[in-house]
């Protein structure tokens, strides 16, 4: 039995985590909420250690503090753009933990006294099985997000028969594991999670990688619980049904906010119609122009609006934009950054990226803020992005950025386009803007044309 | 009332509150609220400590380690890099609020 | 876990939620609102119905008819009531959604 | 021991309810969100009754049947202007009925195995306490808005004193309930709660009741998830805690959006500063009309704005306003209303109370859309409105009204007003517009003017 003042500061705990994940969705409290989430964790250690008589505790007290250094490591190694993979695979071992704990109590339920009951077992062959999905699956969205494999979709003729055998004998053991529970059934179990796991990220595409990190963590957060159920705790089943509830709705506005809907992102690849779309050129001809040329447009604009996307974290330009838009700030000219909510491959990117670049946060202005602006602008110098002012968002209803609110570049004076190449977006559709008299390209890599801009500008 | 459905109930009425308690956030902080409730499930290590105090074996003594291991990665590493994603966005913040008392940086 | 605390447990959780589902009322609906949470704590006709139905005296008995007849006013009435406002406020509903399609009032 | 079909249905009830909850807080799911309510009710009813085995059934339902015709008869007569006291009613009942039933359950307590704990005794007290203070609190509020009492704040010299024994008196009687259990002790408690109850109305000024309604209705939602512990009925906890809760913020949000703190409006009165304001009118000259010349004004815009107030509910103007309004537009002229969120005595009056008269929706504009129209108003009608259109908010920071939004009525051409006298509105402060020399004042009840002023527009 615990103690009740033990349980008491489980709730205490669980109070904690709730009102983390509230500060956690206002910009003003998420600081603070992250923070009263960490000591919900500590009171929750603390009081597990100080309640119960453990036969091993400095072994136990060893692999704790080996865990906690390499995650702050890990934690503090990782680079601004690289966090969403980080995350997964920090949820990923969460799961892989859930799962272990409900294949040892496996092997102690029916030794308890009333212990094997059937909700238990289910319970058990829900987390080993679920955490196994989660584990393996982050792993893959780690490699793909690394670029340690292909970050295209991957799918191959007999996709559905495996992923309906998988679902299959997930069941299929699920219901022996009930019926004569077994640790070695419980591997097995194991096993096969860890192959639909595999399956249900393979065919996603990069892009959608994010929305795939949510939905596992949501699964792990409902392991956590089911575990909770299981070694009677009630701290681990609060904290993990909000996780999982938290993390499911969460998934959906992330799915939302890109204009896609979550099983599209997930299977969207197996009906052909590939999320990353097609990378057909047309050959429709277009104006580009030299540094020195763009150069003269910005120095002699009085308003210009930088469009950030996708390719400046690519090409890791934000510091020599920073400095160019100095430049151009010290010669009078009025400017600023124009951040679309979705550009970029994360929620936040471009600001995560520019705050890094040490930009003035008065100088990002949010899509609704600046869109009215872009009819007064002189120039507006589009650096990596692509979707995000791609004008058949509003035109064309078959597009699959259709109804997406875009930045209407298109309204300015000039444009500039920096990309490499005539390549669409993420969408993989043409952008009409591309092809605009008052729109020219400058083509090459953004760092590299970047600091040439930068060069000129100095220059004029 | 039956054990199972004092468990049900709590089930139902956390899910409740994890929805409605984050369902006004904004789109910017979706990969900061993901990361921070990825955190919050590294709470499992509570589990997987009670596991490994009770172990009966070597064998499983190792295993529970191993979740041990494993759970506290996510708990510690979750918070830690949530926190550094949010100080990126508070110097934002104070920069915002330099700026609306400028008298006080000049 | 000890009963006190599953109630306890219930009470924190129940509260969160109560919170949270309607922080983001319009100031229109204060009034209906009100009212209609009015309505669904006269679910304390349950509790008034059990203790009628256990009654061991006349007079317990009497009282807790009593009970029955005001907690069923408060219930029902409060339903009511609240319903009626909010016909007042789907009319108004109405009327918008036939101003966005003039042509199906001609 | 309930059975667990039961249960199940009481936490389907639960869910029901949470779900009204949230469905009543958005306009578009509102009356849909009530009726879910309702139909949770309604399996609780029905599960308590077939789960239990009660002694005088027909009592019983004849019982139930009384209240749901009383209560529906009552919903029903209500006129709209009047719900406010109606809720307050509904909620005072309710608060009794918890009352009554922790009275039948402290005579029974120690006579059941292992009742008489003291967690339950506790629970017993403050559902008696509290029970009885909603209801003659609900009660005082009632004769309040149904004007059979003063409207005006009551206090006497002894006031905090009697208020002070009163508490000292519930805390003792608490004390011994939970040493000694006893109805004879409870039935006293209960007589000091109902003491506590009128003391804490008293001092309200009429137009503080709702706020006062809401907070007794979060009262009643704890007694009822007291005794939800007392009868070990989880329903009754969740829905009471639910209630209590949700109830604590929704009287928060009230006084928000009226400007005041939940203190000052109930013990506002006792610090000397009247809630209701003094009543002082200065003798500076104003400029009236007639109702003729009004008519001339009102017959010649193009753009005239009406914002109706206090006054025109208190008059029943609403039809005569809307006619007048009706051969304005017959006659090309583009007429809008602006309705203040605070404007009368409850939230949504103006809205209600228009929409009794069928004004059509489109017509009703909400002060953040009409606002700037004001520039380019022709008439600006103001009737029985008063401080929502109080330039003071604005300009004079001891105000009471300081730091609300109002209505900038000042900026029209020609501004009339229909009142009675140079009385000041519910804030108790003069209104500088009514000296300006845009502005015009036609005195007299509402209604009466209001027929006039549409005799006299359709002879223009
Ligand atoms: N923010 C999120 O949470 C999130 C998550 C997943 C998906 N998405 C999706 O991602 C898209 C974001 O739009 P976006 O406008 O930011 O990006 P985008 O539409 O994907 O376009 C990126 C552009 O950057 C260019 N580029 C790539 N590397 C470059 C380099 N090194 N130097 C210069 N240019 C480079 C590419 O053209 P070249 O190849 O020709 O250089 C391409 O035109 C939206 O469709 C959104 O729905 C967003
Ligand atoms: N809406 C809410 O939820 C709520 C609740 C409580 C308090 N309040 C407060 O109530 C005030 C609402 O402002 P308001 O502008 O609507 O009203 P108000 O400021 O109270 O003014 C009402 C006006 O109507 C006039 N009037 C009264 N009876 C009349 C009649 N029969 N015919 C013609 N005129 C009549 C009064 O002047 P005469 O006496 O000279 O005729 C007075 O000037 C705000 O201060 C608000 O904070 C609002």
């Amino acid at each position: 039995m615990i103690p009740v003042w033990a349980q008491l500061a489980y709730l205490l705990a669980a109070v904690c985590f709730i009102v983390a994940l509230k500060g956690l969705s206002s910009p003003r409290t998420a600081r603070r909420g992250n923070l009263i989430g960490a000591a919900g964790a500590l009171i929750a250690c603390v009081t597990v250690v100080a309640s119960s008589e453990f036969d091993h505790l400095l072994a136990i007290l060893a692999a704790v503090a080996v865990g906690a250094a390499a995650g702050t490591i890990g934690a503090y190694r990782v680079q601004m753009t690289q966090m969403p993979q980080m995350v997964a695979l920090f949820n990923g071992v969460g799961g892989g933990a859930a799962a272990i704990v409900a294949l040892l109590e496996l092997s102690k339920l029916p030794d308890q006294p009333g212990g094997g009951g059937i909700v238990e077992l289910i319970a058990a062959a829900f987390t080993i099985l679920v955490g196994s999905v989660s584990l393996a699956g982050s792993i893959i969205t780690f490699l793909k997000l690394q670029e340690l494999m292909t970050t295209r979709p991957i799918t191959f003729g007999g996709y559905p028969i495996l992923y309906g055998l998988g679902l299959l004998a997930a069941v299929g053991f699920g219901v022996v594991i009930v019926l004569s529970p077994s640790i070695l059934l419980g591997v097995g179990l194991a096993a096969v999670g860890a192959g639909l796991g595999v399956l249900l990220v393979l065919p996603v595409g990069g892009a959608d990688v994010p929305i795939v990190i949510s939905l596992l963590n949501a699964f792990t957060g409902l392991t956590v619980a089911a575990s909770g159920y299981l070694l009677q705790n009630t701290l681990l089943l609060v904290a993990g049904t909000l996780v999982g509830a938290a993390g499911t709705l969460l998934t959906l506005l992330m799915a939302n906010a890109m204009g896609r809907s979550v099983f599209s992102t997930l299977f969207g690849a197996l009906r052909g119609a590939s999320s990353l779309g097609s990378t057909t050129v047309s050959n429709r001809p277009v104006r580009s122009t030299t540094p020195a040329d763009a150069a003269i447009l910005l120095a002699y604009a009085d308003r210009v609006i930088i469009v950030p996307g996708y390719g400046l974290a690519v090409a890791q330009a934000q510091h020599t934009l920073r400095q160019l838009v100095d430049v151009l700030l010290d010669r009078g000219t009025k400017v600023d950054y124009a951040i679309h909510p979705v550009a970029g491959r994360m929620p936040g990117h471009m600001n995560v990226l520019l705050a890094e670049a040490q930009v003035p946060y008065e100088q990002l202005k949010e899509m609704d803020e600046i869109d009215p602006d872009f009819k007064q602008a002189d120039v507006v110098l589009v650096v990596g992005a692509n979707d995000v002012v791609n004008p058949a968002a509003e035109t064309t209803p078959g597009a699959p950025i259709y109804g997406m609110p875009i930045l209407h570049a298109n309204q300015a004076r000039q444009v500039i386009f920096l990309k490499r190449s005539m390549r669409p977006g993420f969408a993989g559709i043409e952008n009409e803007l591309l092809y605009e008299p008052t729109t020219t390209l400058l083509f090459g890599d953004a760092k590299d044309t970047m600091s040439k801009l930068l060069t000129e500008v100095k220059a004029v | 009332m039956s054990e199972p459905l004092v468990w049900l109930t709590f089930f139902v009425l956390a899910a409740f509150v994890g929805v409605e308690v984050i369902s006004k956030v904004s789109s910017i902080l979706h990969t900061p609220l993901m990361s921070g409730a990825n955190a919050i499930h590294g709470v499992i290590l509570v589990g997987a400590m009670l596991v490994a105090g009770t172990a009966d074996s070597t064998g499983e003594l190792i295993m529970a380690l191993v979740a041990v291991v494993l759970a506290s990665i996510n708990m510690v590493g979750g918070f830690v890099v949530t926190d550094r994603m949010l100080i990126m966005f508070s110097h934002r913040r104070r920069a915002v609020e330099g700026a609306k008392r400028p008298e006080l940086e000049r």
